[in-house]
């Protein structure tokens, strides 16, 4: 039998996972989905507390994160190709004029 | 007028007088300055008329007005003058309009007088609040004005100074914010009201109640913020630069009022505030103010430069104030008081004189200055007779205070006194070594043709070597007015913490009568000489 | 009870009331009048003195000590001042001859400043000089003193750097004036010290308490010795002594009035007028007085042998008399030392205007080198000059010899060798006023022989090739003529024959409160020691004559360098303050731009430098951005654990 | 179909409180429906007009319920998620000035650049929505789309000025680090909700009044989450890199808006979980808080006065502005809270009309944000440069400022918490940030102009801004009492009644 | 049963997240996170979340991840990223130090914590959606009456994702861009 420590253990590792890749990836696009991840983690977690719990409010907070990822990538999404458009290929290196 | 209203028209008229020179066309320059005189100068009679309604025979605050300000915070505007203040406001009152006449702003006259008035406010504010929020607030806000007369007007290396000023004297007043708040904050748990409260008076009546350590702790965040505005050795070392940089009256009005700021806070909210922190920190304090003494006119006497010079003298003067207050007994603290006066009027007079000089040669180092007396005699007397003054010739204002001073730090602590007396010689020194070189000798062609005092400097002048006549020769008004309160500090002081003020003892009064009387017998048994 | 007594305020006010009046308009009176108002004003306050005197007079022996209080000046807690006068025998005696011989050296300035710019400004320091000095004598407390003491110290100030455009005269007056500090800070400590302990400062209130609750020896002590010091300033006695000779660069008037006859003498008044603590003191206490006096006036007088320039002589020979002063006070002997002050008051002033009317007639040249058979020359000169000079030398009936004799008298009684030393100051005195008297008056005109001058270019700085000596203005030589007469006859104020003409001994008792010491031996011994000493001071002046008109030793031999140059002791003080004094003060200055003007430098530079370290963690990377946010946030999980309980 | 809805009991709504929420969110809807249709038809100043008139529709809205929270107390609406109490309503007052400012210093700036104004004004609008949210939200979900609500727009706010790479550099910069940070508040409030099995912050409070969960390793870890996400937000060291990069990059009346709006929000939001909500277990986060406080105040003064660009030290000095509210945040004390209100009202002002000057300063392409473009202002637009000292005056602290109050209430609370050393370390910082704000006085008034600077030109709005906040900086400053009490009566705690 | 669903779908969701920080192609990336948010589907449905396990699929895998790949596809930024160096120096030790710090600490708070108090659960309901209500139904119920404020809030997000992605996406004047390109580069 799977007890909660099981799922919350997977969902701290793939926050981790999801952090350390924001840190270590240079596309702005793959920051994104490492994003997402940590999102997922996030659900993972409440929908864990929520059957532990036995309270809905943790599936209906996952439905809002879905929501708030969403837009989130909708506008990420936007700025980066804004930025694309002035400077091809550019990575999140490549943006450090602002500095000091 | 009425009595309670004369404090806040005092504090104020300069501001209106600043608002109307704000208002004032550009096109319209000429009328600028005698606005600012005006002002200053009602300003200073109504100061005098202050000295005048005064009731010298009552220690206690006068002309006292109070009334809620920021309730919630427990702070009133709460103002009123006393013995230990009313010179100092009367000098305030004196000091500003001669600055103001004395010396013209090379460019931007309306900033220039607008800053001057709001930094008179500013002062006056500080001598007359008995609240200490509304002190606090009056004592950092006069750091702008002067920062602006400094760095705006002033010479070469202004903007160091300024800074320099700036900062230094606000870190010095940092402090004290946490340690004004700390003091009441714990009052008030003490208070039977439970109500917050800021107001000088009442906290001091409750000093009593404070944990020893603490009151100690805060004192200090007191005292620094003091010393610095004093400033007291060693953190002494934005004066030579302020003064050196700022413009004539930017240097009097430093000298004259600002330093008295310090001075004055160490009375009124060292010693009234804190008497056992101040006890138990005096001898700190008055160590040293004495080293201030030889140290300043040490260091003084190797300047090469006349205002920085002055500016030094400050620092060993402002050591005998310093070592007066803390000698806690009557004829020290009214001697650091008069002291206060007389430094007023004798460096600021200097720091004129010396602006005068600049404004002729465009120099102040003393190497390129000499013969100066041939060259204008009116100038050299008037300076020589403030430089007596400084060092505290009698006859002139600067002995009484300093004769004062000494007494009572020699009743209170005799080595310091001693060491301190030793200053004398020292100012002698540096002054007469500097008077020498510049207006000794035979004048060179740069110094031969440079004209003497104009009817109006002379004018300014005037009651300068007025004043400082006549408080060497009679001095007796302001002590008396002094008297009475420095008495109720000393009692409140010996109240609170139950000490004994260390004095004299009373002798039996006695003259050459009552000599005879007592020894009828001499001379009779006179051996024959031959 | 006599108004005459209560008219004391006078005698100073009228020297004030000249001040203010030529502050106010001496430019405009100009020359001579500013100089005549002066000289009225001293003469009036000399008119007033004896008024006071003859009011005094009129009071019992034991009464006369009028106290005379006009307003409270520091009244401070247990401090309380007054402006008050003290009319009593010892200040009058000083204040009669303050203003005599004040009013006659005011006349003989009119002369003597002819012709200079500031001839109304002199005036008006001469003026305020006498002010300061007669409020020194007749203040009726310490501070009031003070006042009066400083005061003079300033005024000699002003007068000796009169002529400002000289740098040596500059310095000069800043030398006598910071010189004279130091001995102040005695006084002023000595004040302090007399407050703690008797909590006033009127001499009336001090000796009362003394008389009725004592003092303890070692405070009294104390007082006498600091007061010692500032007398030493004042009336330079060694090591204090070296701004005297210094001050001889002021015009002669002032070096007469100030640096011989009243100035000088206010240490001895002061020591005198405490005298009631000094009797209270520890016995080595008036033993050191004695002996700081005795070196003084030995030292002074050796030098005195060997100086060329004639003010400078006479201003050794000034500080040589002094220190007699001093030994009569550490003997006891009060009334010699005023007597002797007296005396040479009118003797020194008189050679001091009789050396002024020589360098006047010699277009300013001091140097006795190149004097020599004025005598026909400046006949007044001449012949008043030789009255002083027998008068210092001792030679009776003159003043100078009964005041001297006394003194001898009670060193004598005090201790032998003083005796012995004060004797050979006494005969080096005639000795070196007779070498004056000689090159001066006598011998071979030096003045224009050639060769002389030549060899005295070296050190003079103008040799003045043809000279026409000539006899001063009656308005100089009137004072000279008045002064000679004082100097022969002023012994007759305190004849030693008998109690009764011993005049002012009996004057000055009440002042004395019978502190003054006694003989302790008869008449007979007394005959005895003034045969010595007439012989000694003949001795002395034979001596000088077979020195200098004989040519029996050669002068070189006598005047040893080390004697010209003073015993080195203003050098050794030049040049510590100019070397390790200097370097001190310098170091002083260097500490506080270096170090604590640093420390607040430094302290501005760390921030910034922080900042700018601080700065590289801003490197526009988003990545270490987050990463930062990543550390902060274990950083945080880090402390919470430590809170977490397993 | 029916008797399922039957069984599905809507909750009783109650308006009056939501009424600004919905405004200020309805004015942006309709904004956008307005352009969408009419736009061409509209003047130019339009969009500005009407997110100010919209913004004092929230001011007018927001008594009333001022005048509720008073009558009845704290107390909380739409089934528990809303809070209704002065604290969320004071907040609310300041988002709409801000807001409203923040349009009269834009009008001009979008002109000068030729930025699309109606977006511009809806997003401005829209994200104030979301911190009126995180204001009054008593429900971690809520705070949450609060939060995402408000900088979602502020990305786009910031990136939007597409002829400056810097600004889309600052976007993406903030927009990465932005979604980092609260996916760790997310994760926070999950923890959270996994230790006190409640989203809801009277469900919260109550759990910890009723149990003991100081230990509780869910519970901690959940606070270290959301003070990194609200960290984050208010600019607090180690959480502050974005800060000057952003501020410089963005457009200059989008930071107003940050330094005041997003801040004012970001502090609301930690003041309402961490004391309202974790109130219990205040010993456990304080001494955080603490640190936090003392690093902004440090880093943030020391590493201003080293910058050269206004903007740039502008954002440094916010970085010490924050860490100065923190120490009153970590009194942790009704004081605290109202000494924290206040200044966010002073500092709001400061912020805005600082930015509104640079706005007008740095010219076209809102380029010249340098402090040489600062120099001899005094002469060349004097009342300008009066205005700006006062404000930077103020930031410093200097009497007779709101400024000074700020830091004053602010320390008192410490002081009364006896936290003496963080008051001592506050104070001293304030010195060294002194001296930055004394350098651009300097520029302005003790440098010369250089010749050839062209003439400044200041459109009405930001003028009025300017005016604004200049005179509400002195007013206050010289009798704060009527705000100091305002902050005062906030009430912020969750005693609630029912509805 | 339950256990090697878990393990399965832990491994899947494991798996594709490392694709996702390890593929040098975005493309690979995404597809490998498409992997994890399947089984992260799973993993709901393990957990009786089968609602959620729906949109998570529709939403993430149908709507998000294909929004990635279109602008993968659109910026044509399909180049690989050469993950052998790291030009921060420092970066990767100290973001594997983060990593295991944050995993270390999460698992201890994780087990240090019990979780809460199933008392103040505000609702109480029989999540397993064996009784008369669904899953589905208890969701909603919840969504529309104490959410409903967040639900309406959710409008507003959108209307901002919407506005910010034209805002963004609005070209400017040819000229000028052109010569923006031209002195980017």
């Amino acid at each position: 039998m799977v007890t909660a420590s099981w799922y919350l253990i997977l969902a701290a590792a793939l926050f981790t996972i999801g952090a350390v890749g924001l840190l270590v990836r240079r596309n702005p696009l793959i920051m994104f989905m490492c994003v997402e991840l940590m999102l997922n983690a996030v659900n993972l977690t409440f929908i864990t507390f929520g059957r532990e719990l036995n309270d809905i409010g943790g599936q209906v907070s996952v439905f809002f994160v879905l929501v708030v990822a969403a837009a989130e990538v909708v506008v990420g999404l936007a700025i980066v190709v804004a930025i694309n458009r002035r400077r091809p290929q550019a990575t999140a290196d490549d943006l450090s004029a602002l500095r000091g | 007028m009425d009595g309670s209203m004369v404090l806040p028209v005092i504090i104020f008229l300069p501001l209106v007088g600043a608002a109307a020179i704000a208002l004032i066309a550009p096109s319209r320059s000429t009328v600028l300055k005698p606005v600012a005189v005006a002002t200053s100068a009602a300003t200073g009679a109504l100061t005098l008329w202050l000295m005048a309604a005064f009731d010298k025979n009552d220690g206690d605050f006068q002309f006292t007005q109070l009334t809620e300000w920021i309730g919630s915070a427990g702070i009133s505007w709460h103002v009123g003058v006393d013995g230990i203040s009313l010179f100092l406001v009367v000098l305030t009152g004196v000091l500003f309009p001669l600055a103001i006449v004395a010396c013209d702003p090379p460019h931007d006259a309306k900033a220039y007088y607008i800053w001057l008035l709001v930094l008179e406010t500013g002062c006056l504010g500080v001598f007359l609040s008995l609240d200490l929020v509304l002190f606090f607030l009056f004592f950092e806000v006069v750091l702008i004005p002067m920062y602006f007369l400094i760095g705006s007007w002033g010479h070469e290396n202004r903007k160091y100074a300024a800074t320099k000023f700036f900062l230094f004297t606000m870190l010095g007043s940092a402090l004290m914010l946490v340690g004004m708040l700390t003091l009441a904050l714990l009052a008030k748990d003490y208070s039977d009201t439970g109500e917050i409260t800021f107001n000088l008076i009442e906290l001091a009546n409750s000093a009593g109640e404070l944990p020893t350590i603490t009151a100690r702790w805060i004192f200090l965040s007191f005292a620094l913020a003091f010393a610095v505005k004093v400033p007291i050795f060693p953190v002494h070392t934005w004066l030579p630069d302020a003064h050196t940089e700022a413009p004539t009256a930017g240097s009097v009005i430093l000298a004259g009022v600002m330093l008295k700021l310090g001075t004055y806070g160490l009375v009124r909210f060292g010693l009234y505030l804190f008497p056992e922190a101040s006890r138990y920190f005096a001898p700190l304090l008055f160590t040293l103010g004495v080293i201030g003494i030889l140290y300043g006119a040490v260091v003084a006497t190797m300047q090469r430069d006349l205002k920085r010079l002055v500016a030094y003298s400050s620092v060993a003067h402002l050591g005998f104030i310093v070592l007066g207050i803390f000698s806690i007994n009557t004829e020290g603290i009214e001697g650091g008081l008069l002291q206060m006066v007389n430094h007023g009027l004798s460096t600021g007079a200097l720091f004129l004189l010396v602006g005068f000089i600049y404004e002729r040669r465009h120099t102040r180092q003393i190497s390129e200055m000499i013969g100066l007396q041939k060259a204008a005699p009116v100038l050299a007397a008037v300076f020589t007779v403030v430089m007596l003054s400084s060092v505290g010739l009698p006859g002139l204002n600067g002995f009484v205070g300093e004769f004062l001073i000494l007494a009572g730090a020699f009743v209170a602590h005799r080595w310091w006194a001693v060491v301190a007396a030793a200053g004398v010689i020292l100012a002698a020194l540096y002054l007469l070594w500097a008077y020498q070189r510049v207006f000794h000798g035979t004048p060179d062609d740069a110094n031969r043709s440079m004209p003497d005092l104009n009817w109006q400097e002379k004018l300014v002048m005037l009651p300068l070597v007025g004043l400082i006549v006549f408080l060497g020769v009679y001095p007796k008004p302001v002590i008396e007015r002094m008297e009475p309160a420095v008495n109720a500090l000393i009692e409140h002081m010996e109240d609170i913490e139950g000490f004994e003020s260390p004095t004299v003892d009373d002798r039996p009064e006695g003259s050459f009568e009552d000599l005879r009387t007592l020894t009828d017998d001499y001379g009779s048994d006179e051996g024959e000489g031959h | 009870m006599s108004t005459l007594v209560d008219l004391v305020w006078l005698i100073p006010a009228f020297p004030l009331a000249g001040v203010l009046i030529l502050m106010a308009m001496g430019r405009r009176l100009g020359e001579p009048r500013a100089g005549w108002l002066a000289t009225a004003m001293m003469g009036g306050s000399f008119i007033a003195t004896v008024l006071v005197f003859i009011g005094l007079v009129g009071h019992e022996g034991d009464e006369r000590e009028i106290v005379v209080t006009l307003f409270e000046w520091v009244p401070a807690g247990k401090l309380a001042v007054d402006i008050g006068f003290l009319a009593d025998p010892l200040s009058i005696t000083m204040a009669l001859f303050v203003t005599g011989v004040g009013a006659l050296i005011h006349l003989y300035s009119i002369g003597y400043m002819h012709g200079d710019e500031g001839f109304s400004k002199f005036f008006i320091y001469l003026n305020l000089f006498a002010f300061s000095m007669l409020m020194l004598v007749l203040g009726d407390n310490l501070l009031l003193t003070f006042l009066g003491w400083e005061g003079v110290g300033a005024c000699s100030y002003l007068l000796i750097s009169f002529w400002f455009t000289d740098e040596a005269n500059a310095s000069a007056g800043k030398k006598a004036f910071v010189t004279n500090r130091v001995g102040d800070w005695g006084f002023l400590v000595a004040m302090l010290l007399a407050f703690l302990t008797f909590g006033s400062l009127q001499y009336g209130e001090i000796f009362f308490d003394l008389e009725q609750n004592g003092v303890a020896a070692s405070t009294a002590s104390a007082i006498v010795v600091l007061l010692l010091v500032g007398a030493a300033g004042k009336s330079a006695q060694f090591p204090l002594h070296i701004w005297l000779p210094d001050a001889m660069a002021g015009p002669t008037p002032v070096s007469a009035l100030i640096h011989a006859a009243t100035m000088v003498t206010a240490g001895v008044y002061l020591l005198t007028r405490m005298n009631p603590i000094i009797a209270a003191s520890h016995d080595w206490v008036p033993d050191l007085i004695m002996w700081v006096g005795l070196g003084t006036a030995l030292m002074a007088a050796t030098i005195a042998v060997a100086q060329n320039d004639i003010k400078k002589v006479l201003a050794y020979s000034t500080v040589s008399q002094l220190g007699f002063m001093f030994v009569a006070v550490g003997s006891g002997a009060y009334v010699a030392a005023i007597f002797h002050m007296v005396t040479h008051a009118f003797f020194k002033a008189l050679l001091f205007l009789g050396a002024g009317s020589v360098i006047h007639g010699m277009d300013g040249d001091q140097d006795i080198r190149r004097y020599g058979g004025l005598a026909r020359l400046l006949p007044i000169t001449s012949l008043t000059f030789v009255a002083g000079w027998l008068a210092i030398a001792g030679v009776p009936p003159f003043s100078g010899f009964w005041s001297k004799d006394e003194i001898l008298a009670y060193a004598y009684g005090e201790n032998k060798v003083l005796w012995l030393l004060l004797l050979i100051t006494a005969i080096l005195t005639a000795f070196y006023m007779t070498r004056l008297v000689l090159m001066t008056f006598f011998g071979p005109p030096r003045w224009t022989d050639e060769e002389v001058e030549a060899e005295a270019d070296e050190e003079a700085e103008h040799a003045l090739p043809h000279r026409h000596p000539h006899e001063s203005p009656w308005t100089m030589t009137v004072p000279l003529v008045m002064l000679a007469g004082l100097a022969m006859v002023a012994g007759v104020i305190n004849l030693p024959f008998a109690s009764d003409v011993h005049f002012l001994g009996n004057w000055l008792k009440p002042s004395l409160l019978g502190n003054e010491g006694h003989l302790s031996f008869g008449g007979g011994t007394q005959w005895v020691l003034a045969i010595v000493a007439i012989v000694g001071s003949l001795g002395g002046v034979s001596a000088g004559a077979a020195v200098y008109i004989r040519r029996r030793i050669d002068p070189a031999r006598i005047e040893h360098p080390f004697l010209a140059r003073a015993w080195r002791v203003d050098e050794i003080v030049t040049n510590f303050m100019g070397g390790p004094g200097r370097r001190a003060f310098e170091r002083t200055t260097q500490f506080d731009e270096q170090v604590v003007d640093g420390a607040v430098n430094a302290t501005g530079t760390l921030v910034r430098r922080t900042g700018t370290k601080l700065r590289a963690s801003q490197t526009g990377l988003v990545r270490s951005y987050a990463l930062g946010i990543a550390v902060g946030a274990v950083a945080l999980l880090v402390w919470f654990i430590t809170r977490a309980g397993f | 179909m029916l008797s399922i809805f039957a069984q599905v009991d809507i909750p009783h709504i109650e308006w009056l409180p939501l009424i600004p929420h919905v405004v200020m969110a309805g004015a942006a809807v309709v904004l956008l429906t307005i352009v969408s249709v009419a736009g061409r038809w509209l003047p130019r100043w339009f969009p500005a007009a009407w997110t100010v008139a919209a913004g004092l529709a929230v001011l007018a809205t927001a008594i009333p319920v001022w005048i509720r929270a008073w009558q009845e107390g704290p107390h909380s609406v739409v089934a528990g998620s809303i809070g209704v109490d002065g604290f969320s309503v004071f907040i609310i007052v300041l988002l709409a000035c801000t807001v409203v400012l923040t349009a009269l210093v834009s009008d001009g700036f979008l002109q000068r650049e030729s930025l699309d104004g109606p977006a511009f004004y809806v997003l401005l609008m829209l994200s104030a929505t979301g911190g009126i949210a995180m204001a009054s939200a008593n429900n971690l979900i809520v705070l949450f789309l609060g939060l995402e609500i408000l900088s979602l727009a502020v990305y786009v706010l910031v990136a939007m000025h597409l002829r400056r790479a810097e600004s889309q550099e600052a976007g993406i910069k903030y927009f990465v680090l932005g979604a980092f940070a609260s996916a760790f508040l997310l994760y926070g409030i999950a923890l959270v909700y996994g230790a006190t099995g409640s989203l809801n912050l009277i469900g919260i409070e109550g759990a910890l009044r009723t149990n003991d969960l100081s230990d509780n390793g869910l519970l901690l870890a959940g606070m270290a989450m959301l003070l990194v996400g609200f960290g984050f937000k208010v600019a607090a060291v180690p959480f502050h890199a974005w800060t000057p990069d952003v501020y410089q990059g963005a457009p200059s009346p989008v930071v107003s808006y940050m330094a005041a709006g997003v801040k004012a929000a970001g502090f609301a939001a930690l003041l309402r979980v961490f004391f309202a909500g974790f109130g219990e277990v205040a010993d456990e986060w304080q001494p955080v808080i603490f640190g936090l406080a003392i690093a902004s105040l440090a880093v943030g003064s020391l590493m201003a006065i080293v910058q050269t660009d206004v903007k740039r030290i502008l954002a440094y000095s916010s970085i010490s502005h924050a860490g100065f509210i923190l120490v009153g945040v970590q009194a942790a004390t009704h004081d605290g809270v109202a000494s924290v209100l206040f200044y966010l009202a002073a500092y709001a002002a400061m912020a805005i009309g600082s930015f509104a000057v640079v706005t007008v300063v740095s010219g076209p392409g809102d380029e010249g944000t340098a402090l040489d473009n600062l120099r001899g202002l005094a002469s060349r637009r004097p009342l300008l440069a009066a205005g700006f000292t006062v404000l930077l005056l103020s930031q410093a602290g200097i009497p007779f400022t709101a400024g000074f109050w700020a830091k004053f209430e602010v320390i008192t609370a410490a002081v009364d918490a006896r936290s003496f050393w963080l008051a001592v370390i506050a104070m001293l910082a304030a010195v060294v940030a002194a001296f930055l704000y004394l350098r651009i006085v300097v520029a302005m008034f003790l440098d010369a102009p250089d010749p050839d600077a062209p003439r400044l030109h200041i459109p009405r709005g930001p003028a009025l801004a300017i005016t604004i906040v200049v005179l509400f900086t002195l007013a206050f400053g010289i009798y704060p009492e009527p705000l100091l009490s305002l902050a005062d009566d906030a009430w912020l705690n969750l005693r609630l009644r029912a509805h | 049963m339950e256990t090697a669903v878990f393990i399965v779908c832990a491994a899947i969701v494991l798996a594709g997240a490392l694709g996702v920080v390890l593929a040098r192609n975005p493309v690979h990336a995404a597809l490998s996170l498409v992997g994890t948010l399947f089984g992260m589907a799973v993993l709901f449905l393990n957990l009786e979340a089968h609602f959620l396990a729906a949109v998570q699929i529709i939403v993430y895998a149908g709507a998000i991840v294909v929004l990635f790949l279109f602008v993968i596809m659109l910026l044509g930024v399909d180049r690989l990223e050469d993950l052998s160096v790291e030009p921060i120096t420092g970066q990767r030790a100290l973001a594997a130090i983060v990593g295991l710090g944050t995993f270390g600490l999460a698992v201890a708070f994780l087990l240090s914590g019990d979780i809460g108090l199933r008392s103040v659960g505000i609702l109480k309901l029989d999540i397993a959606g064996t009784g008369q209500y669904s899953n589905l139904r208890q969701i909603a119920d919840v969504l529309f009456t104490d959410y409903v404020y967040a639900f309406e809030a959710t409008a507003a997000l959108l209307t901002i994702s919407v506005v910010g992605a034209v805002v963004m996406s609005r070209r400017m004047a040819r000229s000028d861009e052109a010569q923006e390109t031209a002195e980017d580069d």
